[in-house]
């Protein structure tokens, strides 16, 4: 006990929020397991179209987020790290035979942790919109690489990459379905590890940092290290995620796959789901993701036909914008703050306000 | 230990065509309360900027503890022990309270990320001891009715006692105070002061006070030193320096 | 040598072209800090709406002006309904709002004006002049000139106006600038209004470069190592970041290209805007975050 | 001027709510007389500034709204006016904890206040001298940027941004916090001049209470989003409760003490 | 809309993965016209495939891969159980990631100039067809169009070929080739990058201001052809001696470039023109008939018109192939993997459909998955296309294809796949 508990006692209380697990584990939990029943359930197009890249880039939100939501370094690099993690991942499967799948994408994140904390060094120096435009430089010059350089791909003709063998202790992973577990069990895992990061000491430096640096590091945060420690840990979650998306979702990429789109698209993801909010990540990668397919699929059910198909597409991309604005203005926080402000309302239904 | 806790020697400090210190000394001793007085843009801020590294003097020696300590880092400051809160509430706005004093922790934090990461018996230990600190620097400012809210929408008072206890929290040996009480109303007041006094008490912590309620200052402070235009102006026990016609001329006023 | 110089001035005319996308950057950011990633739209929308009404039989001048009025318009509804309702946001709620806004706008412009490839013809002809060995594009002449019109107009404007001051208080707070009158509202429309000037203006000449097609909307890639060099804020900055943008770009792909084996123009650009950011972290002529404890 | 005239500004029953959820007043009342200087009293969070800005309409942009109540100016009905337009009337708010635009200087944060008025060049000099003649200090860092000056600086900029609105009603919202004691009372001469030698009015949210107290003429106590006493300045300052919590009973907020010797204990914290 | 759907099960779905939005959308909107209008000549005018119609759904694309990837898996299990004969990807990244799946769910992909090279080796690529025109056969045709032009092979030797690329996977992908070629007939190769999207050159051209190459090869994409062409014109290199790729050979290419575009060239497997019989059919009896999908008739017969109509044969005539093996009824993509290997367009077929100079003579195999490998040369007279070159300008597969095959073999090593032997063809 320390003198300061010496000078005034009083008793620590028993609840603990921010540290109290118990819900969010059982929710947790709960959603594993229908994410696991839904893997036993569902066909192919629902794997192939629809759960497998919602989970990837819900895993490239949460990477981002650790970056953007809680360290506060806004990055537009996210393709580029997944690039990272997919040609590393693929060519450890190459050269390395017989390593496991696993070891790989652990191997192809932390090549993507290396280069995340590499292009994270100018945020030493550089802050806001500055910061985010430097991150460029990653995003234009690594898929650059990995496009002129034959090596990395192996020397293919087209310049691609291709799944290399998806299967881990005997088991084929490579169906629609072993692609799905694949992608689920990367991901679960990733979260919690996520989850438990920001929920320690550790979390809190980022945030402190992201929130107001000077008074961190007067606190002693290691201002430096946090930063360069979120751009190792974003990109290697990131770069998992690349990998995924490379070899678990699409089988065969080159590097236009992770192009700047693909980063405005993982940070939009960040932004509507809710910065700082691991749960976030998941909204914003369903809003993003699915909204649109949601879209179309219910536009050529209902207007097939009846409207001309050109107009009907974009009319529904007009849609999609709108849908973007009126949420951030409804909620500038994101989807995930809308929800928690739901379920405050629901709680204290029906006594005001 | 003999000789000053802190020893400011010459310092001088200076923006763009403004000095705002011009060859500053004047030493705190261990355990004691001293305040800086002056008038607006003496140079009070930026000498505890100074003194826990946020700015570089341009020339002059600190020695903190018996040790030289001329230009360090915001993080050797506080790994020293130098504690601090700012004139423009520097908080985590979008933490809560509770995490905003645990912050306050970090630089004794000594589990790394991949003990967090994996949660290791390390980390967790460290998280009940760090919480067990956190929660008693709340009820030591009295704050438990605000643990979990989160700082941004907290009243400016409220926030000025968490950055007290989010200062206080790893128990530094020498801590800044930079105006605690600007916009509290006299019973807050009295509630800071008091907080002040016990720290100083109780855990023997050296304050460097900048305050401009006079009567708070004259209450509080074993030794006042008063700075106009980055110069020191008067040095003393706080009865001497109210005295002093130079400091009431161009500080306190005529009717104090 | 002549080479050199023929690669060196090509660029700096190229930069030019850069620049005038930037500015329409500069002068959003200026005035509500949001980096308004629709300005690529706005290019695309306001060239497609001339050569829309050009094809139309309209003459350049009434076409030219209902087109300044159809963006002018476009511009007070954006304050209107996404501007006013996010005011005080943070930056990169902003920044996604304004996202949102462009695929409104680039559908719009779609159903409103189809999807095909047009000519655009300014009748500025476009074959070279030659200054000794060095070829010049008077097209590109014709370009710089406009753009440095523009710059130079722009600049005298918002730094030597009350408009220009109001809006820099705006940027900087907006809660204290509503608090002595200052009127955001009208002053933002002012500002999206001039952005959407610029924007017909870089749409006019970016559209008789490679024509009004969907993929102006990509010029804005240019524009951004421009802003990093130049800094966010500063008309003077978007010129001169797109001048060495321009031709750092340009005699890389010469000079550093042929050693990599590959078009490095990509990336060269934001790489040197990253060297730069290290030595300067608000660009050339940005003004650096204020921080004060 | 008589009591019973028409109040510049009243406050009847208003009700705000920040983001859809905080309830931060619930019905306040309050005047202002033409001419008068009031005094807006309460301890941290009673909701004081949140008055100021649901007056001066600035809470919109905070997210907020006024749910109920009237709040009446002139006597026209002004919830949900345009602030600008409001400060071109001549209610103006200086807003609490010093915003300053810090990228402009400290001479053209001033400038800006004149601008909503469209005044002229000449004009605009001859209020900045005012200003300056007010706030030396400022003269001397008229060319730094606003966002380097000091704390007690800003805090002169803000005032003197707002007087330069010519304003007829200030909404001063905690002028004294981080003043040196002798711009402390400079600023409230200034007020008291301002109100005696140009009828500008003055709504004043303050900690000091002693120094609110004897500079208006009205006072107002706010707890908890409502008013719980309101009354001439003097007579509020004469009630026991209220010196009992305001003003300290009378006594210095810290008593002098004695010292002790430091005990010597090294931290000892970390797992 | 498609035909009604009373009989489905009897008629032959077939989706539709379009991008009529988007960046690609002004070359799409013609492709997919061209497609639907031959279908419903087919239905209108013949009452379908030996009497089974087509019917079919659109998917929008936004030429984006994972809208592609979704609009594939919508549709691949077919509709009211009617599966799908063959699936058009409609573009080279989309291709690519779904090579593998569609091994998985046996649905041939039919990429026609574009695609993987590697995969016209259907030993190793069972499901890939990269019909009609590979990049490699397009940067071969290319070298012999200029030795056309120059009189003979002999000739080319000492030239220098300069080929302005898109930097990207497909800009670079015919490298390789024209290394090969160069060595082979001694020209000299020069390979000059142009980064995404390519809307500023002036650095490349000035490079060939300095190289003075005697011809440029450009392997545009989007809007690098129309900047490549004014700039070509701005630095006084003749307009006439840059011959544009696949890719680079449409009016929406050039038109943008304005009147310097005029005597610009393009290799193409596409040829534009109106008067090609089948096209005279299809205006008679569904453009003039108001059935067509084309709103802007002037595209009638365009680059991109015709190779949707282009498409839409070769898929019609490997259904009908599968047809004549499996019976005239609905075709899975088994069968249409068959119909594909044994697709045989020859001189004769392609003049009973009317086809004739439109496709050019293709016959597909087990090992040859292109089957044809030749293009028209087309140069542009400020109002169309003008056809220059004489005839079908074919490719030197013989050399290429045994380079093919090794890279192909590569990839079956690195994959683990095991390669199908090329006369497993009657399965
Ligand atoms: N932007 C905001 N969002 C949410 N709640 C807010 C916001 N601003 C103020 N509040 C809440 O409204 C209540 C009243 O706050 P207000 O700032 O008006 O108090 P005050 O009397 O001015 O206090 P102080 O003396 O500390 O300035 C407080 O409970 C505060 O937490
Ligand atoms: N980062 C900086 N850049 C430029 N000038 C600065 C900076 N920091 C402080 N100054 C200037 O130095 C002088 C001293 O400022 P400081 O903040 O130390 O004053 P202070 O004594 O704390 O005043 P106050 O009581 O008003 O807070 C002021 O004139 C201020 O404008
Ligand atoms: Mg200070
Ligand atoms: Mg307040």
């Amino acid at each position: 006990m320390s003198s300061l508990a010496a000078a005034v006692s009083v008793p620590a209380p028993v609840l603990l929020p921010l540290h109290r697990t118990s819900t969010g584990l059982v929710t947790g939990l709960g959603l594993l397991a229908v994410a696991v029943l839904a893997g036993l359930a569902v066909d192919d197009y629902w794997f192939n179209a629809i759960l497998i890249p919602f989970l990837i880039m819900a895993l490239a939100g949460l990477g981002l987020n650790l970056l953007t939501g809680y360290a506060g370094q806004a990055s537009l690099g996210t393709g580029a790290f997944m690039a990272v993690g997919a040609y590393a991942t693929y060519n450890l499967l190459l050269r390395l035979p017989g390593l496991p799948l696993p070891f790989a994408l652990v191997g192809g994140g932390l090549f993507a942790a290396a280069a995340g904390v590499l292009f994270g060094l100018p945020s030493l120096r550089i802050k806001g919109f500055y910061l985010t435009a430097s991150t460029l430089a990653a995003q234009f010059l690594l898929p650059w690489a990995f496009n002129q350089y034959g090596w990395f791909s192996n020397y293919t003709t087209s310049g691609s990459i291709s799944a290399p063998r998806l299967e881990f202790a005997g088991l084929d992973l490579s169906t629609p379905q072993g692609r799905y577990f694949v992608t689920l069990a990367a991901v679960a895992v990733l979260t919690w590890l996520s989850i438990n990061l920001v929920r320690s000491q550790a979390g809190l430096a980022f945030m402190a940092v992201r929130d107001m640096d000077t008074a961190a590091a007067v606190a002693g945060v290691p201002i430096a290290r946090t930063k360069l420690t979120a751009f190792a840990v974003s990109s290697f979650v990131i770069g998992v995620a690349g990998a995924l998306w490379a070899f678990a979702y699409l089988g065969t990429v080159d590097s236009r796959s992770f192009d700047l789109d693909r980063s405005f698209t993982v940070l939009f993801i960040v932004i509507i789901g809710g910065m700082g909010s691991i749960a976030g990540a998941f909204v914003g990668s369903a809003f993003v993701i699915l909204l649109p397919i949601l879209i179309s699929n219910v536009a050529t059910t209902f207007f097939a036909g009846a409207v001309d198909a050109g107009q009907l597409e974009n009319l529904q991309k007009i849609l999609f914008g709108a849908l973007i604005v009126v949420l951030l203005i409804k909620e500038p926080a994101g989807l995930a703050a809308l929800f928690a402000k739901f379920r405050r309302r629901l709680a204290t239904w029906p006594l005001r306000p | 230990m003999t000789g000053p806790l802190l020893s400011v020697r010459d310092v001088s400090l200076s923006f763009k065509g403004i000095k705002a210190l011009t060859a500053l000394s004047f030493d705190v001793a261990e355990g004691e309360i001293c305040s800086l007085i002056g008038p607006n843009g003496a140079g009070k801020s930026s000498l505890l900027n100074v003194l826990n590294g946020v700015y570089r003097a341009d020339a002059g020696e600190i020695v903190f503890a018996g040790e030289r300590f001329d230009r360090p880092t915001p993080i050797e400051a506080a790994r020293r022990g130098i504690g601090r809160t700012f004139q423009n509430n520097a908080l985590f706005k979008r933490l809560t309270v509770l995490d905003n004093v645990l912050a306050g922790l970090s630089r004794t934090a000594r589990a790394g990320l991949f003990d967090h990461v994996f949660r290791t018996g390390r980390a967790r230990r460290e998280a009940a001891a760090f919480r067990d600190l956190a929660e008693t620097a709340i009820a030591f400012v009295d704050l438990q009715g605000h643990r979990d809210a989160l700082v941004g929408q907290l009243p400016y008072g409220v926030q000025k006692r968490v950055e007290l206890a989010r200062a206080l929290v790893s128990e530094p040996r020498l801590l800044l105070l930079d105006e605690p009480m600007a916009g509290m109303n006299h019973d807050e007041k009295a509630e800071i002061a008091r907080l002040i006094v016990d720290v100083n008490a109780e855990l023997g912590t050296t304050v460097v006070l900048i305050e401009h309620d006079i009567g708070v200052v004259m209450g509080l402070s074993d030794h006042v030193v008063v700075l106009d235009y980055g110069r020191k102006v008067g040095d003393g026990r706080p009865e001497d320096v109210r005295e002093n016609p130079d400091v009431v001329a161009a500080y306190l006023g005529t009717r104090h | 040598m002549a080479f050199f110089i023929e690669t060196l001035v090509g660029g700096l005319l190229a930069g030019v072209m850069y620049s005038l996308v930037a500015i329409g950057f500069v002068l959003i950011y200026k005035a509500s800090g949001v980096f308004n990633f629709a300005q690529g739209s706005m290019v695309l929308f306001a060239a497609l709406t001339f050569v829309t009404l050009r094809e139309a039989e309209w003459g350049f001048v009434p076409a030219l002006l209902v087109t300044l009025a159809v963006v002018v318009a476009g511009a007070v509804a954006i304050e209107r309904f996404v501007l006013r309702a996010l005011v005080a946001q943070s930056d990169l709620t902003l920044f996604m709002a304004t996202l949102g806004l462009s695929f409104v706008i680039e559908g719009l412009a779609q159903i409103l004006m189809g999807a095909s490839v047009h000519e655009l013809d300014l009748g500025v002809d476009d074959l070279p002049i030659e200054f000794g060995p060095v070829l010049v594009s008077r097209f590109d002449l014709v370009a710089a000139a406009t753009a440095g019109t523009l710059v130079v107009g722009l600049s005298l404007f918002f730094n030597f106006t009350r408009t220009g001051i109001s809006l820099r208080a705006i940027a900087d707070d907006p809660l204290a600038a509503q608090s002595i009158g200052i009127r955001l509202q009208r002053l933002w429309r002012i500002v999206w209004g001039v952005a959407g000037v610029v924007a017909l203006v870089a749409g006019l000449l970016w559209g008789a470069r490679q024509g009004v097609q969907f993929s102006l909307t990509l010029v804005v890639l240019k524009a951004l190592p421009v802003l990093v060099v130049g800094g966010f804020t500063s008309i003077a900055g978007a010129i001169v970041g797109g001048l060495l943008i321009g031709a750092t770009e340009s005699l890389a792909e010469i000079y550093v290209g042929d050693l990599l084996g590959g078009s490095v123009s990509t990336w060269f650009a934001y790489v040197v805007a990253l060297g730069f950011l290290l030595v300067r972290p608000a660009g050339l002529f940005g003004e650096r975050a204020i921080e004060r404890v | 001027m008589s009591a019973d005239a028409e109040p510049i500004l009243a406050v009847e029953a208003v009700e705000a709510v920040y983001g859809g959820v905080v309830l931060a007043l619930r019905g306040v009342g309050l005047t202002v007389r033409a001419g008068g200087i009031s005094a807006l009293l309460g301890a941290n969070g009673a909701g004081k500034s949140t008055t100021l800005k649901a007056i001066s309409g600035l809470i919109r942009s905070e997210r907020g709204r006024v749910t109920a109540g009237r709040i009446r100016w002139r006597g026209t009905d002004i919830v949900d006016a345009d602030p600008s337009r409001l400060v071109a009337e001549g209610l103006v708010q200086v807003l609490e904890g010093r915003h300053v635009f810090p990228q402009l200087t400290v001479e053209q944060n001033l400038v800006s206040g004149a601008y909503v008025r469209g005044a002229a060049s000449a004009e605009i000099a001859e209020d900045l001298e005012r200003i300056y003649a007010w706030f030396p200090r400022l003269k001397v860092r008229r060319a730094a940027k606003a966002g380097y000056t000091s704390g007690g600086e800003q805090q002169m900029v803000a005032i003197g941004r707002a007087l330069m609105t010519r304003p007829k009603l200030v909404l001063l919202d905690e002028p004294s916090m981080g003043l040196a004691p002798i711009i402390v009372e400079e600023i409230f001469e200034i007020v008291r001049q301002l109100n005696r030698e140009a009828g500008v009015s003055f709504l004043l949210a303050e900690q000091n209470a002693h120094l609110a107290l004897r500079y208006a003429d009205h006072a107002h106590l706010l707890e908890n989003g409502r008013v719980v006493a309101e009354g001439p300045a003097a007579d509020l300052a004469g009630r026991d409760d209220v010196a009992a919590s305001y003003l300290g009973g009378g006594e210095p907020a810290v008593r002098p003490r004695r010292r002790r010797p430091a005990p010597s204990i090294q931290p000892d914290i970390g797992p | 809309a498609p035909a009604t759907h009373a009989e489905e099960a009897k008629q032959q779905y077939f989706p539709l993965a379009t991008f009529r939005v988007g960046a690609y959308a002004s070359s799409g909107i013609p492709v997919w016209a061209g497609t639907i209008d031959y279908f419903r000549y087919i239905n209108e005018v013949e009452g379908g495939i030996n009497g089974v119609k087509l019917f079919w759904d659109e998917c929008e694309t936004e030429w984006e891969v994972e809208k592609g990837v979704e609009c594939y898996e919508r549709v691949k299990a077919g509709r009211d159980g009617s599966p799908v004969p063959l699936f058009l990807p409609h573009g080279d990244p989309i291709s690519k990631a779904l090579t593998e799946k569609s091994v998985a769910d046996k649905i041939p992909l039919v990429t026609t100039g574009y695609g993987r090279t590697e995969a016209i080796d259907g030993r190793v690529f069972p499901y890939s067809f990269t019909v009609l025109f590979s990049f490699w056969s397009e940067a071969s045709s290319v070298v012999n169009y200029i030795a056309e032009i120059e009189g003979g092979k002999d000739k080319l030797k000492g030239l220098k070929i300069a080929t302005v690329y898109h930097d990207s996977p497909y800009g670079k992908e015919t490298q390789t080739p024209l290394a090969f070629l160069a060595e082979k007939y001694g020209f000299e190769d020069i390979q000059i990058p142009v980064p995404h999207p390519g809307n500023e050159q002036s650095a490349q051209w000035a490079k060939i201001r300095q190289l003075k190459p005697d011809y440029v090869f450009l392997r545009g994409w989007g809007v690098m052809t129309p900047v490549a062409i004014k700039t070509a014109a701005k630095t006084g290199f003749p307009v006439d001696h840059v011959i544009g790729g696949i890719w680079s050979g449409s009016e929406e290419d050039v038109r943008p470039a304005g009147a310097v575009g005029k005597g610009y060239k393009a290799i193409t497997p596409f040829p534009a023109g109106a008067d090609f019989e089948i096209l005279k059919k299809i205006k008679a009896e569904i453009l003039d008939k108001g059935l067509s999908d084309l709103k802007d008739p002037k595209s009638f017969g365009s680059v991109y018109y015709n190779s949707g109509v282009i498409e839409a044969i070769i898929a019609v005539e490997a259904i009908r192939t599968a047809q004549g093996k499996f019976g005239n009824r609905p075709i899975t993509g088994e069968e249409g993997q068959w119909g594909l290997e044994h697709l045989k367009l020859d001189d004769a077929r392609l003049k009973e459909i009317g086809a004739e100079g439109l496709v050019q003579p293709l016959e597909l195999s087990i090992k040859d998955h292109e089957g044809g490998g030749a293009g028209k040369v087309i140069q542009w007279n400020g109002e169309g296309w003008d056809i220059v070159s004489n005839g079908w300008v074919k490719s030197d597969r013989d050399l290429l294809l045994p380079l093919i095959y090794e890279r192909a073999a590569a990839y079956a090593k690195e994959k683990g796949i095991t390669p199908r032997s090329s006369d497993s063809a009657a399965n």
